[in-house]
């Protein structure tokens, strides 16, 4: 216990964060075989971005919202899921937050989940978009998350526009919206956080810097020294903390809700991550990579060094450790195996009407179809 | 009965919607205080206060992606470009953020695109341009420009409660020339309904907005030589009303289509492209554009008038397609 | 004699043209040591150097302004999208800047943009998409699409040899699927000039790049059931080469046209205009569409197969027109 | 002589800046007498703009390159013209640079210039684009000025363009550009000095500050304290300063200009500058500024400020002042006579084609003209 300060994180918090932190790892184990077997197309690891993604999600409350890219499934996870139903052997009563009664049958909505993001019938598009291209906004719940679309830095506004919601109605909601390093280099990010910086929107915009978008490695996507460095110019607050270090994440947040809740205000946070993969499976960009450079960054784990920070600080031992890792894993596996036996998209999908119903619809639906089939 | 203008009806909409719904609000550059580059949103401000007409600093995709951004937790955005030809700026936001979501993830994105467009001017090159067909050709995107004040009321009512992305096309220069007097009153005019805006029998004229206009004073011109012209206001562009434009093909046989914006690849193609496949066999004559040339917009007003597809020109071609 | 895919060919012209002229420059993301997304501008950085291949920042916007700026003062810069899709962030460079600089003040602007676009490879909404008509509609930009690795080859080194802006679409599915024998030295194929890939009789088809390829298979499919097509490969859309387009049409008086973009407001619909119009006269039947459905791109291969304009629509649109 | 300090500018630089800030504001104070008398269109004023802009201009070399937007009167004049011919009397034998030498007759440039603005048949777009919306390279004598499209904060990635090509060239040029407070919320600003910062482009970016955009203060556009403190987000040099205080003006730019010469690479430049005029002549955003503000601005005058200057450190008497202000006055009058003299643009100039020579040309031309025409 020596370690554990005022700052520490609760026991419900390190229990969370621990059992979500496996499950996105679980996840992107078995993605990452599939992918390497041939059995999936793209897949993008969120290895190494656990600590972050989760403890970034930890803290939300009913109608926040949270804004994803593509290396974000551990938020997601972490969003969505009530996990003293879908691993009550891991959780105490008191773990289950209020929240928790409101949220979905945990077990349906990762099986939704699962089949989006292997294009099943039951996956929130329903076939029409991958992964983690789509959103899912319930009032009934308050889960309020928006994927992405792949142009990046899109959705930075858009993260925006939801902090404009908020202030809008008057309530005390935030939004987290997560980045990739590289498409800081987008003018939608600038004119995004100098709205956030005006308008004093209650936004955190995460930057994951994963040290290279794509190919291409930091020094020839930016200049300056750090990424939050950018923060003053947009007069709102600015953090660098390590990613892979969940107690300077959980500080952040912390921080940075707190001013998004009192009206204080934007953060821009930089996340630092190791990169333990390349761009996509199998596309070539991390053997371009030095093998030093790759093996350094491969002991820079975040998942480890979580769970012996647990062990020290007394919050875990080796036993609930293991639990945990099995968990989380059995759930992936089951989750992935009825994923895997859920029926392909229905064809019809693809003809669905692009207007939402209305007047619209309607019109389109009676336009002439023939006219693209000759 | 006292008339409004189109730019008026444009007002009017907005401060009825906003009074009817707490969730319409505006968003734009200087709409607040200012009331906006052409003054369509004055008054609003003083009504809805600042959260309502929301200011943005020069930043159109941003203000885009904020749109959506509210619109998807149940707001009903409407955003004013300055000037139509500034939405390029904010490009990507409309066409692969705003126009996709409900067809990806059965979202509705009830939202707002106000442009103010078109030329007459002589405002040159960059605020002059008539944008529709980029926005037309994207699939989940409702496209709509009244041409009369009573359209301008009507339709931008019926696109503020649509729970679809619409691009409202307004023309500057019709904003204090075209007045009518409209009824106090609720009024709405539906989406996806074209408007026979003038009865004829031998060429039916396709347009909407300023050329509406254009053509209609070029219809009445021929009349005098015995020529009767139907005049088809479109209104809605994307879906195209069908039924209205090829009832008057069929009937009339000959084709003019006339729009502002440039001819290749213009709003216009898409509508010869139908005509030609769905009503060929009613074809009695070639069918015909009358459209501004393809070049950006001459800051001179003589060369922009020369350019401009106006009374004159169309005058023209309906005489030689009657002749035809 | 070793056969060269589309995809060696670009790069075959993008190496030649920047070993004849030290002013060709390449810029883009992941283009230098990577090679590009698509790995077309490999080994150029090893021969030519940072200052040549220029990576930059993910900033479409930023790397569009800045090759108009390096072209003012002589450069001729070739700026990659990583895919077409994308465009849409730097769009506003594109119309407002490149393309209308010349017209405005006679400053040429010699500029090649590469799109990597289409799709046939399940890989959703966004990295599948057709811009051409938003290109086709502004004018100043010429719009090209190659289908061949021989037209790969030369229409690059005109456009990188012209002094205009050339938007050029490489389509992603043909990279490595299409493969010919080309010969040394010098090939260039000229700008504006459709080529007449298969001659007919009967119905003439309007295609390019992917679709070309499967128009041509429908074609000889049809030819079985005594259904003799022409099939016109336009490669350059924008400026139309009308001479080419018009004679086949005269001759065969029935059109089908066929693109892989979506249906409203495509380059397709202006095709149909221009005939509509110039070939009235000569038609014997509905000009025709196979196109994409007015949809996005759906991310399950099966359901994408299903909005494609594929060789099957082709020949049930070749078999309803010849029994028109 | 008193205030005369070590980084005091040449005597030569404060002759040339002397004549080219009147001659800005002489041409200012004719077009806002039209523009009031409604003889032209708009007329957006570049009053309190001239220290900044000419001070911008002075120290540029053959080849170097100027992009400007719509109050940068002053840099253009200041580059284009050999004011040793233009105005002989004013000058000494040895203000007469080799750049000078090679500059075109800057009579016939001054009828071009005011024929542009004025939408005449000789100015650079003969009637195509208005005012300052064309550019003018010539290699000949060096002359690099680009113009503005009316999308505000386009030009910038262009500018970073001009400077990139240096870099390819391998020479020392630089690149000036000017830009609104207001632009700098657009993404192609950030876009563009982000790739600056990277690529050590020879660039310095200018903001005229001057308090508002179009109707829009300054609290509504972004909340940084300056926007200098933008400048270390992209690894660049930043200095905000005074822009109606010629010598520091001067300080600046020989600072920016010293480091984009050597390698050092880019730098932005704020320039605080007084709203003594609307956006535009009669366009209303003028009577929206509290009257006390518009009146303290009017005391900010950057003309008055730099001739007390000069007769403070003895570089000019009142005699020589008056001789500026009528030489300038009588230039301008000249020039818009002339310029007003000058027949309208010819209308087949519209019809020009809208491709360079060469085989597009030809194919756009060989087109059914008539498709426009029914
Ligand atoms: C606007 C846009 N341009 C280009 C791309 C192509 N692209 C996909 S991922 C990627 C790199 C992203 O890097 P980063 O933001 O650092 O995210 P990471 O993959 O490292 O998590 C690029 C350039 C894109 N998706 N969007
Ligand atoms: C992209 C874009 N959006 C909107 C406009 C409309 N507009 C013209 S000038 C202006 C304000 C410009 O302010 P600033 O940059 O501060 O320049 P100033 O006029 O104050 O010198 C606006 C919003 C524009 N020209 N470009
Ligand atoms: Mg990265
Ligand atoms: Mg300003």
């Amino acid at each position: 216990m020596a370690e554990q300060t005022a700052g520490t994180p609760s026991p419900t918090t390190l229990r969370r964060a621990h059992f979500f932190m496996r499950l996105s790892r679980a996840w992107d184990s078995r993605f990452e075989s599939m992918a390497r077997a041939g059995n999936i197309g793209r897949w993008y690891s969120a290895v190494g971005n656990e600590a972050t993604t989760v403890g970034a999600a930890l803290s939300l409350l009913p109608n926040d919202a949270l804004s994803t890219v593509h290396r974000d499934l551990g938020a997601i996870l972490t969003h969505y899921l009530d996990p003293t139903r879908l691993a009550p052997a891991l959780f105490e009563p008191q773990d289950r937050t209020a929240w928790d009664a409101l949220r979905p049958d945990p077990g349906a909505l990762l099986h939704r989940l699962a089949s989006q993001v292997l294009g099943r019938r039951d996956g929130f598009t329903r076939g029409v978009d991958r992964s983690f291209h789509y959103g899912l906004i319930d009032r009934a719940t308050g889960l309020r998350h928006v994927g992405m679309i792949s142009h990046l830095g899109a959705m930075i506004p858009v993260a925006a526009g939801l902090a404009l919601a908020n202030l809008q109605d008057g309530n005390q909601n935030v939004v987290v919206g997560f980045i990739g390093e590289g498409a800081t280099s987008q003018g939608d990010f600038h004119e995004a956080l100098n709205m956030a910086g005006v308008m004093k929107l209650p936004l955190i915009l995460v930057v994951e810097n994963n040290r290279y978008a794509f190919s291409t490695p930091l020094h020839e996507q930016f200049a300056c020294e750090k990424l939050s460095d950018r923060a003053p110019g947009y007069g709102i607050a600015g953090e660098t903390f390590d990613g892979t270090d969940f107690e300077a994440v959980h500080g952040a947040f912390e921080r940075a809700l707190a001013r998004a809740r009192t009206g204080e205000g934007a953060t821009l946070l930089e996340a630092m991550l190791p990169r333990m993969r390349g761009h996509a499976e199998g596309d070539g960009s991390y053997e371009l990579i030095a093998a030093d450079e790759r093996a350094r960054w491969l002991t820079h784990d975040p998942l480890p060094r979580f769970e012996a920070w647990l062990t020290r600080i007394g919050a875990a031992d080796a036993a609930r450790i293991a639990a945990v890792q099995e968990t989380a894993t059995a759930i992936i596996e089951a989750a992935v195996a009825r994923g895997l036996a859920t029926p392909e998209p229905e064809l019809h999908e693809a003809w669905r009407n692009p207007f939402a119903p209305g007047p619209v619809a309607d019109a389109f639906a009676r336009q002439h179809a023939e006219v693209t089939r000759g | 009965m006292a008339e409004t203008t189109y730019l008026d009806a444009i007002r009017r909409a907005l401060f009825e919607e906003m009074e009817r719904d707490a969730n319409v609000f505006v968003m734009g550059q200087d709409v607040a205080q200012f009331g906006g580059a052409f003054r369509v949103t004055k008054g609003l401000y003083e009504r809805f206060g600042r959260l309502r007409v929301v200011n943005t600093p020069l930043c159109e995709s941003g203000a885009l992606g904020a749109a959506l951004g509210a619109a998807l937790v149940g707001k009903r955005p409407i955003v004013e470009m300055q000037f139509a030809d500034f939405v390029s700026c904010g490009f990507n936001q409309i066409v692969n953020n705003i126009a996709r979501t409900y067809y990806r993830w059965e979202q509705p994105v009830p939202f707002v695109l106000r442009l103010p467009f078109g030329g007459g001017a002589g405002a040159g090159p960059f605020h002059s341009q008539s944008p529709e067909a980029w926005f037309a050709h994207v699939p989940g995107l409702a496209v709509v420009a009244p041409s009369t004040p009573a359209d301008a009321l009507g339709m931008m009512k019926s696109a503020i409660r649509d729970d679809n992305p619409v691009v409202y096309l307004e023309h500057r220069f019709l904003y204090r020339r075209e007045k009518e007097s409209l009824g106090e009153g609720e009024q709405l005019t539906p989406l996806g309904k074209a408007r026979v805006a003038r009865e004829g029998r031998s060429i039916t004229i396709l347009s909407w907005s300023w050329t509406l206009h254009e053509s209609l004073a070029a219809a009445e011109e021929v009349a005098r030589e015995g020529i009767s012209v139907e005049v088809i206001d479109l209104r809605t562009l994307v879906p195209l009303d069908e039924e209205t434009v090829m009832a008057s093909v069929k009937k009339c046989s000959k084709v003019l289509i006339v729009h502002e914006a440039t001819a290749t690849a213009g709003y216009g193609a898409e509508l010869a492209a139908r005509i030609a496949d769905q009503a060929f066999e009613w074809l009695d004559g070639p069918v015909k554009r009358v459209t501004y040339a393809d070049r950006s917009s001459p800051y001179n007003k003589h060369m922009e008038k020369a350019l401009l597809p106006g009374r004159e020109a169309i005058v023209a071609a309906l005489r030689k397609l009657a002749r035809y």
